[in-house]
């Protein structure tokens, strides 16, 4: 388990192909990555993302524990980076590997849905508009109901 | 205590961080007594439905005790990933 | 929309991230890995695949075109490789890119669901005990269902 | 008509394609002159719910029609990914 709060950029491709070696008995690997966006009106200039430091590294860790417990992970990875991103940069990643597909697909969609709404970061989108706080969306909410 | 704040509760009440004396013996008792100092701590906590807590790093609920606990954080809903 | 059908092998890291490049309007992508896993009880040599040429790159694509129908996907990208593999080696990848997280999961999964049961791959392993044909599982058949 | 054998299908029969001529309508009618051919037929379409069968590349069933088709192929259930 690997689970790493950066403001530092990271190469996707890197870290997935590092994830992907050397699982001998694993069969599937699921990645998801987040990227900003740009705004639906576009004009977006910068998202930062502020976070609660200690909280956050324990948050990750108790949640990619709770998927580990709930599913047959052979590993699993989540990066999220705090400060200031442009559209188009990654802000985070998970990737989990299991022996079964469904696994590593479930145990992916948890780590999203609980990142999403359990642990302490807040985006700011500045634009041309001027800025505001991304609000929480009552789905995001509502997706951990099925767990 | 440790009190923190973050994302627009930090941005109303102007500082990210500070320690106060209290009797609290919960959350909600907390809240009362900031909002009852300033404006901008009333402006904060107008509407505790629309805020988070977290007690020693675990997020938890309004109604939690304070005893023992060192830190204390209010936050918007978090928006990750 | 990328569908290669290949003998050789193809280097996730590097797929996963040029697929992740240049997609602004896009918040989220996933991507699957399947892998030639020891079997259970280890000895597994390789992994020989067979396809029906022609017909496996039109069930892929239809596949795709599928998803990309039922889902707001901004791209989707399958790779699948034939041949002999060996343990450890990548058989396969999806990648979907979306603007929302759902969209993004919900398409990867369809796709490999799709491709596990509908297009014209068939496996053989090759052991110390000998050789066998994968047969097809029941869960497999039964995962078409959900869409 | 091209007759096409995948996986375990080919193996029993022992050859990979031929090309065939018939009078059948349906795919269920082809199976049953190529079980009356040999034995090895008979052994590959002895259970067909083990099998799949594509007419011109497209996956259909046995009581598929064979009017104009040009390829006929017939394998186990697939087993990518």
């Amino acid at each position: 388990m690997d689970i790493r709060v950066q403001q530092a950029p990271f190469d996707f491709g890197a870290e997935a192909s590092a994830f992907s070696q050397g699982h001998d008995k694993v069969g599937a690997i699921v990645t998801f990555t987040g990227i900003v966006r740009d705004a639906d009106s576009g004009g977006l200039a910068t998202m930062e993302i502020e976070h609660y430091p200690g909280m956050t590294e324990a948050a990750l860790t108790e949640i990619a524990e709770q998927a580990c417990a709930r599913w047959s992970l052979a590993d699993a990875l989540i990066i999220h980076r705090y400060g200031v991103l442009r559209p188009g940069e990654q802000i985070m990643m998970v990737a989990t590997a299991s022996r079964h597909r469904k696994d590593a697909f479930e145990a992916a969609e948890y780590l999203m849905d609980y990142l999403k709404s359990r642990a302490p970061f807040w985006k700011k989108e500045h634009g041309a508009d001027g800025s505001q706080w991304v609000a929480a969306r009552d789905e995001d909410e509502e997706a951990l109901t099925r767990w | 205590m440790d009190v923190l704040y973050f994302a627009w509760v930090r941005e109303r009440i102007g500082i990210p961080r500070e320690t106060i004396d209290t009797s609290a013996e919960t959350v909600a008792e907390l809240v009362e007594e900031l909002r009852a100092r300033e404006d901008r701590y009333a402006a904060a906590f107008s509407d505790i439905t629309a805020l988070r807590v977290a007690v020693d790093q675990q997020l938890t609920d309004f109604h939690a005790s304070l005893d023992g606990a060192r830190e204390v954080a209010f936050f918007p809903p978090m928006t990750g990933g």
